[in-house]
């Protein structure tokens, strides 16, 4: 790197040095003609890499981005800033934005997974709002080999080691496994976070001669130029991209949280805006500041807190340095602030300012390192419209449904409740701290995981969903079912869905069936938020998850939160008391096609997905709200992976309680996947309410009983097994495997 | 049997936040003298001769499990103990 | 009674604490900072869990030297109830005002569960309100509680009554499933698991009421009392 | 400059999960022959002379921080670095 910094303008020209760092000739000869109108330099070149990588520009996905629905009118800020906020009432609002972290995690579980929590974090708490919780949601390949299991040992032990320390309850998240994530696992973490209206922040640099503060930890040469790497395909022969590692440092996260929250609180007046450094560090934060208040902006280098010496221009700005933030503050009013970072013992150094007109100007060691645009940097990459091919795989696939021949139903769901996508996640969550700020009402475990609003009577369900299998066989449809199961997972809890965050996490764009499943996914995400009345707020992309050519499957995670009007509301998947009268909200088809059951018997997931009415989904979920908020409800329980039997089984395991049932269904359609259902169960002295409020889409299937026995009786066969036995199964599969 | 040292150490350039905040601490209990503090792992690995040589065992087992190679070093010393 | 929180950079447990005291016991209670000196003011002082300055070394190593500690010490050699939770406890046995050590859990992870107790001492003053081998739940969540001493303390501990909260199945691997230990005078208490999470029904149990309830009582009836014999 | 290296390790009578977690991992690596692995803490501490001789000022930093006496043992080695 030392050795490149040294090229001329002509030689980085000549030898196409641009494209070690990502930018493309078309790109490079733009930078030299419609921006600059001249050459520029290595600094200058390494500024526009970084800004104008997908993960800091979006070029790629912006069309599809565009497509998002981002109304509505409780949101008081959308994609743009650094999160999502939504209005809850009482001058309150609640922020979120999750974010991939997957690359980094392939090279290092550990610090990459932790590094993923550090920068969310820093996202939320940057808005001026206070971070509340935190969820996870992970993919990785089959659980079988050793590597993978490293691999999930270390990530799961990097999201708690981070949480954990900085406290921040982690309360809830997914994880799936199929063999396409083998090389190329997803972590994503998300952030929530609570906002009084009047605290709420701008990531924004105004006024001229205000100054520009660098708070929190040294910058070295970690993670240098990582915005282009995070957006860089994987390949086992590209070793050199393994320099991009970073170390989390929770403990400085948490004195740097405390530390910007008292400004914000407390010094409010002399506080004009305030960002996070994330990808493309010091360059992104400080560009997009100026960029967004129109302003021009100064740094001198020589100023920055350094932690190795003789950085280049080119490593200081691009250093991807964890646990720094970037304020603007009024003239004058930097003893104060330094006051305030003084007490939590953190660098808080002037090394800038806000200047006239619209130039980015890097002042090192007395020399001028970058005259550019600001706006060339921050909102002028190229966005690309990529070229879109339905991809063949879904016109090989077989139109009809996968119909599993079972002759013993119960040794099958035996065999279900072990696979690992459906087994108890417990021995994992239990690593992480759920209960740290004492607001967690509803811990992992159940649909989605709940706070409490401290001095109100609301509390927060929040929850990430997806299945890539769904996608895979259909992206649109797919990409509707993700928003739709976790809108159900927040009403099964009791919630209004409010609005979602989102990660997409899909292959390379530029192959035009790859592009076609993205584009497929962003609409038909955007179909139910919609209907739901769910925008999106915020959100992430990441691109290029493929390893040696194999994309993953489209795996657009959503993330949502609902508000809990009333904390009676509060509602658990968890079966109460026998005696009790259980429910199936929703129709139950022969839908097998993408199903853990699919998968389990045949080893793959194929054929056209099964159909979806979002408008049946909507109503549905309506219906259970209102029984919920009516209060006849004792439990409820989303039936997704693993089907009606699955759910019903879930449901016994918290409580220890057991059920008989009844059904006038084909045994084996108990391991459907239809959409749009709940298993519900309702206190006898409520049943006829209950009853008359849902009308036609509940089918009653008979009693919670005190009885050790899962009994269910169906059209030909029956479930029969003790529930503690189908609960050790679930429960000891995954800790077996990870062992 | 023999006994491996093992020591895995970060790469130069890989914050250690774990180290200066050792650092911190002994300058605050007055060891102001103290210039720098790198945290790393210390490993004791008995084992017997295998099939290949011990110090390629041992050189393979710091490369697949005891350190990431992407953040980290590693060094070792093998001795033979004494029965 | 007036409780002191100290707090160390890093601590993220302290709010809690505080809540609970406040909102739930309606007690005064203050947050005070590391650097502090001087304790007169206070009838008690909680150290409160969750890390301390990261907890890069071993936890509670570093803490153990704020400035504060020796305010803390001297708070109690003088006889006045001080309370460890989780990190706080990690803290005191750094400090030397609880034998003892604590080791990385046994399945080395960090445990977040609820986790069944068993009351053994119900006559110390953090306990009294407790009945007699009374059974409770309270949350637990540490990487590093895995109680340790050797014999001879183990047999002090015991030959003393000093063994207060045992684990009725032990999540970590502790001595003699140790979850919490007085000083041999009793005034010193420290223990993994978390009553300040366990004050309030809609947080799942109130079994931690009773720790807080003691000392408030105790405090009113005078410790002399129960001072352990 | 001078450079101290210590070592903290488990008192023999402690149970080393992390040890016993490694000794698995390599053996299902397949290195069969590994008998006991311990982990330990590895410090490298750059200082300059104080007041104190430095062996005597580095045992102090072990005693009161780097380890815990009830359940850990430490040694270290003091060289002089070129300048
Ligand atoms: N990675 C994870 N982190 C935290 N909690 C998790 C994670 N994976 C699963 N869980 C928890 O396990 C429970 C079951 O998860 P899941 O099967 O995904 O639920 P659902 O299908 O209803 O969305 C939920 O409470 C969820 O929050
Ligand atoms: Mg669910």
């Amino acid at each position: 790197m030392l050795k490149t910094a040294k090229l001329t303008p002509e030689a980085i020209r000549d030898t196409q040095a641009y494209q070690q760092l990502g930018l493309t000739a078309d790109e490079y000869h733009l930078i030299c003609e419609q921006v600059l109108h001249r050459l520029p330099n290595y600094t200058e070149v390494g500024l526009f890499s970084g800004m104008w990588s997908e993960h800091c520009s979006y070029k790629n996905s912006k069309p599809v981005l565009k497509k998002f629905w981002t109304q509505g009118d409780h949101v008081l800020a959308g994609p743009g800033e650094g999160a999502g906020i939504i209005d809850i009432g009482d001058g309150q609002a609640v922020v979120f934005k999750a974010e991939s972290h997957n690359h980094p995690s392939a090279v290092e579980p550990y610090e990459g997974a932790a590094t993923g929590v550090g920068g969310i974090i820093r996202d939320i708490f940057s808005m001026g709002a206070k971070p509340v919780a935190l969820l996870d949601s992970l993919r990785f390949g089959e659980p079988t080999d050793s590597a993978t299991t490293y691999l999930i040992s270390q990530v799961v032990a990097g999201i708690g080691g981070y949480g954990n320390c900085i406290g921040i309850p982690t309360i809830g998240g997914d994880m799936a496994f199929d063999a396409c994530y083998q090389k190329n696992p997803l972590v994503n973490a998300m952030c929530i976070g609570l906002l009084n209206h009047s605290d709420m922040q701008k990531g924004q640099a105004t006024g001229v001669g205000n100054q520009i503060i660098y708070v929190g930890a040294k910058t070295g040469r970690d993670g240098i130029n990582g915005a282009s790497f995070a957006s860089a395909e994987f390949n086992d022969a590209k070793e050199t991209q393994r320099s991009a590692v970073q170390v989390g440092d929770p403990f400085m996260e948490k004195l740097l949280m405390d530390a910007c929250l008292e400004v914000i609180h407390e010094h409010h007046a002399s506080l004009v805006g305030i960002q996070d450094m994330g990808a493309a560090g010091l360059v992104s934060s400080s560009a997009e500041m100026a960029s967004k208040a129109g302003s021009g902006l100064k740094l001198n280098l020589d100023l920055v807190p350094q932690r190795e010496a003789d950085m280049t221009a080119f490593e200081l700005m691009l250093s991807e340095s964890q646990e720094r933030m970037l304020l603007c503050i009024k003239q004058g009013s930097a003893a104060e602030i330094r006051e305030v970072f003084d007490k939590y013992g953190l660098d808080a150094v002037v090394i800038g300012e806000v200047i006239p007109g619209h130039q980015y100007q890097l002042v090192h060691h007395g020399v001028m390192e970058a005259d550019v645009p600001v706006d060339a940097l921050a909102t002028q990459a190229p966005v690309y419209q990529r070229e879109k091919r339905r991809p063949q795989r879904l016109d090989q696939q077989s139109a009809t449904q996968f119909v599993p021949a079972i002759t013993d139903v119960t040794a099958t769901l035996k065999q279900l409740l072990q696979q690992p996508t459906i087994a108890s996640k417990r021995s994992l969550f239990e690593t992480y701290d759920s209960q740290v700020q004492t607001n967690t009402v509803v811990r992992p475990g159940s649909d989605a995981g709940v706070i409490r609003i401290r001095q109100t009577d609301k509390a927060l369900a929040m929850t990430t969903d997806v299945n890539g299998r769904y996608l895979h066989l259909n992206p649109r449809v797919g990409g509707e079912m993700a928003v739709a199961e976790a809108a159900r997972n927040i009403v099964a809890s009791g919630g209004l869905p409010l609005g979602i965050t989102d990660c997409l996490n899909f292959g390379n764009p530029e192959k035009p069936e790859q592009f076609y499943d993205l584009d497929e996914a962003a609409q038909g995400i955007s179909r139910a938020c919609q209907l739901f009345n769910t925008p999106v707020i915020s959100g992430n992309v990441s691109l290029n998850n493929e390893s040696n050519g194999e994309p993953i499957y489209p795996t657009p995670m959503i993330g949502m939160v609902g508000l809990i009007k009333h904390l009676r509301d509060v509602t658990t998947q968890d079966f109460k008391q026998a005696g009790d009268k259980v429910y199936v909200v929703g129709a139950t088809h022969a839908d097998f096609n993408g199903s853990e059951c699919q998968k389990m018997l045949t080893g793959q997931v194929s054929g056209n997905l099964f159909d979806f009415d979002l408008a049946t989904e909507h109503h549905h979920q309506k219906l259970v709200l209102e029984a919920i908020q009516a209060g006849l409800v004792a439990s409820a329980h989303d039936v997704s992976e693993g089907g009606l039997i699955t759910t019903i089984a879930e449901s016994c395991f918290g409580g220890d309680l057991g059920v008989a049932l009844t059904s006038q269904l084909p045994a084996v359609q108990f391991f459907a996947e239809t959409q749009s259902r709940f298993v519900v169960s309702v206190e006898p002295e409520h049943q006829a309410a209950f009853e008359a409020l849902m009308q036609e889409t509940v089918t009653y299937l008979g009693v919670t009983t005190v009885a050790d026995r899962l009994w269910v009786k169906t059209a030909d066969q029956t479930f029969d097994l003790p529930v503690s036995e189908a609960k050790k199964l679930w429960e000891g599969a995954l800790p077996c495997l990870l062992k | 049997m023999y006994l491996a040292k093992v020591y895995v150490t970060y790469k130069p350039s890989i914050l250690d936040p774990k180290g200066e905040a050792i650092k911190d601490a002994l300058h605050r209990l007055d060891y102001e003298n103290v210039a720098a503090v790198t945290l790393g792992k210390y490993f004791e690995i008995k084992l017997t001769p295998g099939e290949k040589p011990l110090a390629e065992q041992v050189d393979e087992m710091c490369d697949r499990l005891l350190a990431n190679v992407n953040m980290e070093t590693y060094r070792y010393e093998i001795t033979e103990l004494e029965a | 009674m007036k409780f002191a929180i100290p707090v160390f950079p890093g601590s993220n447990c302290d709010y809690d604490l505080l809540n609970a005291l406040r909102d739930c016991l309606h007690t005064p209670a203050d947050l005070v900072p590391a650097t502090t000196t001087d304790l007169s003011g206070y009838d008690a002082v909680i150290l409160p869990g969750g890390f301390s300055y990261g907890d890069y070394l071993r936890s509670g190593a570093i803490a153990r030297f704020a400035p504060v500690m020796t305010a803390v010490k001297e708070f109690a050699n003088a006889g006045k109830p001080v309370m460890g939770i989780c990190n706080g406890f990690q803290i005191l046995t750094e400090a030397g005002l609880l034998p003892g050590a604590l080791q990385a859990n046994e399945s080395s992870k960090f445990i977040c569960q609820v986790s069944p107790l068993h009351v053994s001492n119900t006559q110390t003053r953090f306990t009294t309100a407790y009945a007699r081998h009374q059974d409770i739940k309270l949350p637990i969540a540490h990487g590093e509680g895995n109680y340790y001493c050797d014999a001879a303390t183990l047999a002090e501990l015991k030959a003393h009554n000093q063994i207060v909260f045992e684990y009725v199945d032990n999540p970590n691997g502790s001595v003699a499933n140790i979850a919490g230990i007085v000083n041999r005078r009793g005034n010193v208490l420290g223990m993994m698991p978390h009553p300040e999470r366990a004050v309030e029904t809609i947080l799942g149990s109130v079994d931690g009421l009773g720790i807080f309830d003691s000392l408030l009582m105790n405090h009113v009836q005078g410790d002399a009392h129960v001072e352990n014999r």
